[in-house]
């Protein structure tokens, strides 16, 4: 597989070690925090589901309560178990009913009785997690029974319609019609709510809310359709966001097979504070590691606002980054669907050779992990044959680098969200260049001196020299500095902030403590 | 399945279409309203003129989304539906044996200077289209095939001359309606050389053809694209031997 | 030029167009039947069904040619034309000197959920778009950016807090009209806001506006697809320096 | 440019040899026979043009009546001649009109007087060739001028409207948009007039007449763009059919740059008579080699009826045997473009990687000739979409394998004849595809027994197999038998027979004279 380009492997040690470098003061720092989300994520674990009559969930409501109380410095295990072995309320959510009315006072356990308590938590958190273990067997079983992905690249196709009765029957037509992936977009504007919507929803504009019965539809439609199928159909949904930890444990419990995860997007494309995205990103992934999702990174987004030549290098440091803050959070390599896209301007000459040198560069770099190939997107227009020929072309540079998941493109990317028929013309085109020219990987051999060698050997210089500012100045630093898709994000602003705490002394959180056992 | 429906883009009702064409005017904000002013007429309601090109100095081709408020009523379709069995050739044989007592005769033919023979050969040769052999295989029918770029006189002596109970034409060439004069053409030329009770069964086939404009053409049938040699020896049988 | 012109496929006049749909209804001839309904009612005549694609149990798209008689009247098209001078940036600084005698604010922004930035920047950021140069770069100009995801409630309090002469918004989310509900509720809240002589200028742009909508929905002005910053600088100078 | 294939030249030699040996009896017809077009021809390069009031050309009428006195056998010159010596007319056009009003009589001169009239005929004659000449000269002075076209392959599209007024705008526009080569299609049924029509003509079904005038209306037309473009634009036709020998003297005496003179497409694909075409073939070829025409074979025609696959060894050898007689004829390698086409079924596995074996098979085994390389056609649907990707595809085999002559094909190709957006879009295709991937040949090296060079190398065998057949049994027998293109096609039948004869011991003919010189 590996060795088309010819890679220097000191230079590949060298830019992992520097990774590590930048990324462990940030390991530290998600050490030393807590949020709001990772807090609610460890109630949900413990079971705690609804909403008011409002559609605020529980656990925002007794999470809220907590805080207004004791502080979030502690965690919400101490006082939460304290109040129920108080015998306030006979569970979590009469607990919360109750706080949210204003009926109970939360405390800080000591001594003996925190011990008593940490026990009760970590019984019940750990119920949680053992059903997300019970999920992963469930389907590894179902991949025996059915059969998995007929070949690699997996075709992942989004459904987008904002009405999950509507996504359904599409998503199960697309599978019908070789979807090996179904992701279910989200809606405009829900990576910013700080509280993750309930029940069954047909309101998304442009993507349909990510909840937990909506996972659980979806995931259920798509059980039928891989047994109607005989292969086992993969659902993704998305993590970033202000509410990572808690959809990371959702979609563990409802199965989900993938999530978009990364390190940055929140913070990049979001304006989300960058030390609670960091510290929510790792607890996000812990939860991820025991549940065998694969996660989906975001390089790919860079492109859509950076040139995607001028920056090919800052999409290669951030998957080198996401690649350690994935492995430290106890990711292995099958579960990196790391990002990248083709999103070179067509009309730069030799334009699909760079894509080739661009895309063969991630593969090398990476050569266990499944990596995430995305389609045009800023460069398609109106004109929806050329952007039906783009598509295939991207196709067969996915299928000449070996790329593990394939995002299928639509003709008409800068029109409309997918039609039922944009899908199916878009799985005619990567049906046919997997067919007929999937095999072209063999006669492909880039001229050890040509473009695209030398192309791929410049990204990744320039990758070492930017990883090596990156370590010196600091993560944080190079993220205010615009460093990344153009965007400056100081650590001190953006979205979310004020759901991040340091943590105190005696902090406890059962579902950390779990997931870090491992 | 209700009897009114529209288009579906993304969502059951939204009556979304795609549209592309050419203007023969110069690309300005006046050509992408005049795209607009052509998307209305046609029923689009928004219509979004998203692409559009400069071809020329004198052309703009233009790309348009829209929803169309048209109403399909699924009732009011007419299809020319098969209004025969669909027989194997074993029934079509025993068909002609029992009625005829004699084999079948068809002429076929690409009249014309139509040279697309392909579409013509699927229904005669014995290879036939689609799995389905061609009519030389059927044991009660003569096939005579005479090819390319038949004139429409050398068709009629021929069918005189083989005492053809049936004429099969293909037309595939379609600008500028050649392949409508020439059906007419050729209905008209057997309509003078026989007299009505006699004249042969006429059949046209191509993948351009209207199923519904038999009766316009003069012809007894038409058949369209991907038409099997298996429904057309059904016709022929229920037409001539039943 | 004559005002009356038709599509043009291969031949002056001739009327062709290309359609493409999906219809929820099983392939069948009488699908293909309700293709071509559908495209009559559009006008096409005749109208060729080429393509039929069954998409699962339910559904078959369609791919149609055919000429279409409606006429486009040049004459009757109606466009946004430009109707204010196209200034150089120097002509702008000098025309808000002139008559202001203090600097332009504009305050821009994303509303709504929607998060796509790079259209507004273009407008606002001095890279600019096109080859020009955005609004930061007129020194007369004072640019306000508050980016994404930015509630109507902030926007009106920036607007108030700024003294903003002009409100810049941008809208690329159009699914379930989402840029036309979030336009309405926007100018809603500053006709509330302000006393109508004291209302800033509003101005929405995307690539998916009809220019044509402003009075429908409230704003002074819609700029689409492919707005360049000095379009923009010229019609504020136009509007609020003359 | 050679040796991805690493043929064995020993074989190669084997192949060509054979072709030779299937070639040369069909040549030795050639010289023993003349044909009705061949002498007309040659009073068209005398300089006989126009037509009566019913539009039967002069040449044909004066051919007739001298038919009809003596006979075909001594060619049309030493009775033409014989009766301008005698102060018939005083010039050809009189003479003809003389001669359908049935007041000439044609006899046949012999002896001293014969070879003062043979002195004439080749004088006139002459001139006309040098007429040729000058225009071969005048192309040269052209290209000079304003440049060549800009790259291989030359991109060549096709104009059909029936109408040459409408033609020529759209042609114009087509060079406007990149076309290096404009092919004016002709309309159906020419290939079976045994006559060339006169003048401009509007009536044409998909596509427009050939006539000397309608060339030279296009061809103005060109030098027009060629000025406005600073590049000279080139323009075809079609010779093939039973006008051939007369087609190809018009296109040199109008400069036409390339013509469709397949030596076998008359018989396979519009039942004209082998022993007719071969003659009328062998002649045209002699006209266009001193007009230093390019010819473009009709290989890919095959494919249209013959599967590409299961055929692809007939295209091999008709192009061997299509080499054969050009070069026999005096056409230069650079002359030779060669067809064939991209033709497989799109839904076999790997089909686009046989077809780059089958297009590298081609271009290695005639490294030095201009390849024409046709689209898909026959697997276009009614799918447009699709339609545009395939071509897509096309294209990149067309720049991997250094293909000289690019047919632009079209998304229409199933639904129409190419409208005016076709052109542009498919011209927007092939530009894409050669500025952001041609240079792929680069990085493409079919490993030496993978599927392409094996592929390759069984066309190669199977092609010789077949070339021993014919040179056993006879070039004649197998086109009878139907080897190429499914099509039987004895040589006793077919049209055009009664016009071809037996020379006679005394026949002449000036233009062969003067033609087999060089
Ligand atoms: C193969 C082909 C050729 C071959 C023909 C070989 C041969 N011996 O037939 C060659 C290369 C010679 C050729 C030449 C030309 N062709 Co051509 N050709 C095609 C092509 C690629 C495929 C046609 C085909 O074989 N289809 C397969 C058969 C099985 O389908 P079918 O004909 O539809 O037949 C089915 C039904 O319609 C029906 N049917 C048909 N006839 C009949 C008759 C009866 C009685 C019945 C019951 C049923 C029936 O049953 C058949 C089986 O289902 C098409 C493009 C395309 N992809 O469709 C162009 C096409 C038909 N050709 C076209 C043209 C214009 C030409 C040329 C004039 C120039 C050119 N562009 O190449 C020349 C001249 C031909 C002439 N004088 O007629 C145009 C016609 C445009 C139009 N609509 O008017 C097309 C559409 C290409 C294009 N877009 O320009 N062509
Ligand atoms: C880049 C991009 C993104 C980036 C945005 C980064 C950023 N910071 O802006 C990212 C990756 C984050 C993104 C995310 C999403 N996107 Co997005 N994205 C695009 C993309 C590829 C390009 C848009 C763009 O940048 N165009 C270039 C700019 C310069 O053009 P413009 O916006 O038209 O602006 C010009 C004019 O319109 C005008 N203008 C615009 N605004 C204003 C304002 C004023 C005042 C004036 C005067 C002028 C003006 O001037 C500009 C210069 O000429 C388009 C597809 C496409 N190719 O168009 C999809 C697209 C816009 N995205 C879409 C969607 C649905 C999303 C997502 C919801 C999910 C998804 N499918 O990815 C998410 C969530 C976004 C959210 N919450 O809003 C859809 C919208 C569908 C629709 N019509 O409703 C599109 C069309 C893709 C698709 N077909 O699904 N996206
Ligand atoms: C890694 C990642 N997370 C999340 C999202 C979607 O985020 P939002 O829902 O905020 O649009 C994307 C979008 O492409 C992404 O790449
Ligand atoms: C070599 C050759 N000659 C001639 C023609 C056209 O012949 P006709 O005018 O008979 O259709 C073709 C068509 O593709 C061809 O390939």
């Amino acid at each position: 597989m590996t060795g088309k380009l010819d890679l220097d492997p000191v230079t590949v040690r060298k830019a992992r070690s520097l990774a590590r470098k930048a990324g462990r003061p940030i390991v530290k720092l998600a050490h030393q925090h807590t949020t709001v989300s990772v807090e609610r994520a460890t109630l949900r674990l413990a079971g705690l589901s609804g909403a008011d009559s409002e559609g605020t969930p529980w656990a925002n409501r007794l999470l809220d309560a907590v805080r207004a109380d004791v502080g979030l410095e502690h965690g919400v295990a101490l006082p939460v178990w304290d109040a129920l072995a108080r015998g306030e309320a006979e569970d979590l959510v009469t607990l919360a009913q109750k706080a949210s009315a204003g009926s109970v006072r939360f405390d800080l356990p000591e001594g003996t009785r925190a011990k008593r308590v940490r026990a009760a938590s970590r019984r019940q958190v750990g119920a949680g997690i053992r059903q997300i273990d019970r999920r992963r067997t469930e389907r590894e079983r179902l991949i025996k029974r059915h059969g998995d992905a007929p070949r690699a690249p997996w075709i992942y196709l989004i459904v987008a319609t904002g009405d999950i009765y509507e996504d359904i029957p599409q998503a199960q037509q697309a599978a019908r019609e070789g979807a090996d992936v179904i992701a279910v977009i989200r809606s405009t504007g829900q990576s910013l709510l700080d509280f993750v919507p309930e029940g069954a929803t047909r309101e998304g504009f442009a993507g349909t809310y990510a909840t937990q019965e909506n996972f659980r539809l979806m995931r259920a439609a798509l059980d039928e359709s891989s047994k109607e199928l005989g292969r086992y159909v993969r659902l993704t949904n998305y993590a970033s966001g202000l509410c990572m930890p808690e959809i990371a444990a959702l979609a563990g419990l409802e199965r989900l097979d993938m999530m978009l995860n990364d390190s940055m997007y929140g913070i990049l494309f979001r304006d989300i504070n960058p030390v609670r995205t960091f510290v929510d990103q790792r607890f996000s992934r812990q939860v991820h590691a025991r549940a065998g999702i694969i996660i989906n990174t975001g390089e790919d987004n860079y492109l859509t606002t950076a040139d995607a030549v001028e920056a090919a290098h800052t999409v290669t440091t951030s998957q080198l980054l996401n690649e350690y803050f994935a492995k430290e959070a106890g990711l292995e390599d099958w579960q990196l669907g790391l990002g990248h896209a083709f999103e070179i301007d067509p009309a730069v000459p030799e334009s699909f050779r760079l894509e080739l040198a661009h895309a063969l560069l991630a593969r090398e770099l990476f050569p266990k992990a499944p990596l995430k190939w995305m389609p045009p997107t800023r460069h398609m227009t109106g004109d929806v044959f050329r952007g039906y020929l783009l598509d295939g072309f991207f196709n067969l540079v996915g299928a000449m680098t070996g790329q593990g998941i394939l995002l299928v493109g639509m003709m008409t990317e800068a029109v409309v969200t997918p039609w039922l028929s944009d899908r199916d013309l878009a799985l005619q085109n990567v049906r046919y260049v997997l067919d007929a020219a999937g095999g072209l990987r063999e006669d492909f051999h880039p001229a050890p001196d040509g473009l695209i060698a030398t192309r791929a050997r410049q990204v990744l210089g320039e990758t070492i020299d930017l990883l090596e500012r990156i370590a010196d100045e600091g993560l944080l630093d190079a993220i205010a500095d615009g460093t990344f898709g153009l965007m400056r994000r100081p650590a001190d602003a953006g979205k979310g902030l004020e759901g991040v705490a340091r943590k105190a002394a005696d902090y406890y959180n059962p579902a950390s403590e779990i997931l870090e056992e491992k | 399945m209700s009897t009114l429906v529209r288009p579906y883009g993304d969502t059951t009702g939204d009556g979304m279409v795609q549209i592309s064409f050419t203007l023969p005017v110069p690309h300005s904000k006046r050509a992408e309203g005049a795209a607009q002013q052509l998307a209305a007429k046609m029923g689009l309601d928004p219509a979004l003129v998203v692409h559009a090109r400069p071809m020329g100095p004198d052309f703009t081709f233009f790309v348009v989304y829209g929803r169309v408020h048209h109403l399909v009523d699924l009732d009011a379709v007419e299809v020319i539906e098969r209004d025969y069995p669909l027989l194997t050739p074993k029934e079509v044989n025993a068909a002609i044996k029992r009625s005829l007592s004699r084999r079948l005769v068809v002429l076929g033919a690409c009249i014309g200077t139509d040279a697309h023979t392909v579409g013509i050969d699927a229904i005669l040769n014995i290879k036939g289209f689609a799995g389905e052999k061609g009519l030389e295989y059927y044991r009660e029918i003569k096939v005579v095939n005479m090819g390319a770029q038949v004139s429409v006189p050398q068709l009629v002596d021929r069918a005189v001359a083989e005492q053809a109970d049936a004429v099969l034409v293909s037309q595939v060439v379609t600008q500028r309606d050649a392949h409508l004069l020439n059906t007419r053409e050729m209905s008209a030329a057997f309509g003078e050389a026989f007299p009505a009770e006699k004249r042969p069964l006429l059949v046209v086939g191509g993948p351009r053809f209207d199923e519904a404009m038999a009766g316009e053409l003069g012809v007894d049938r038409i058949f369209g694209r991907g038409t099997t040699p298996g429904e057309v020896a059904s016709f022929l049988a229920h037409r001539l031997a039943s």
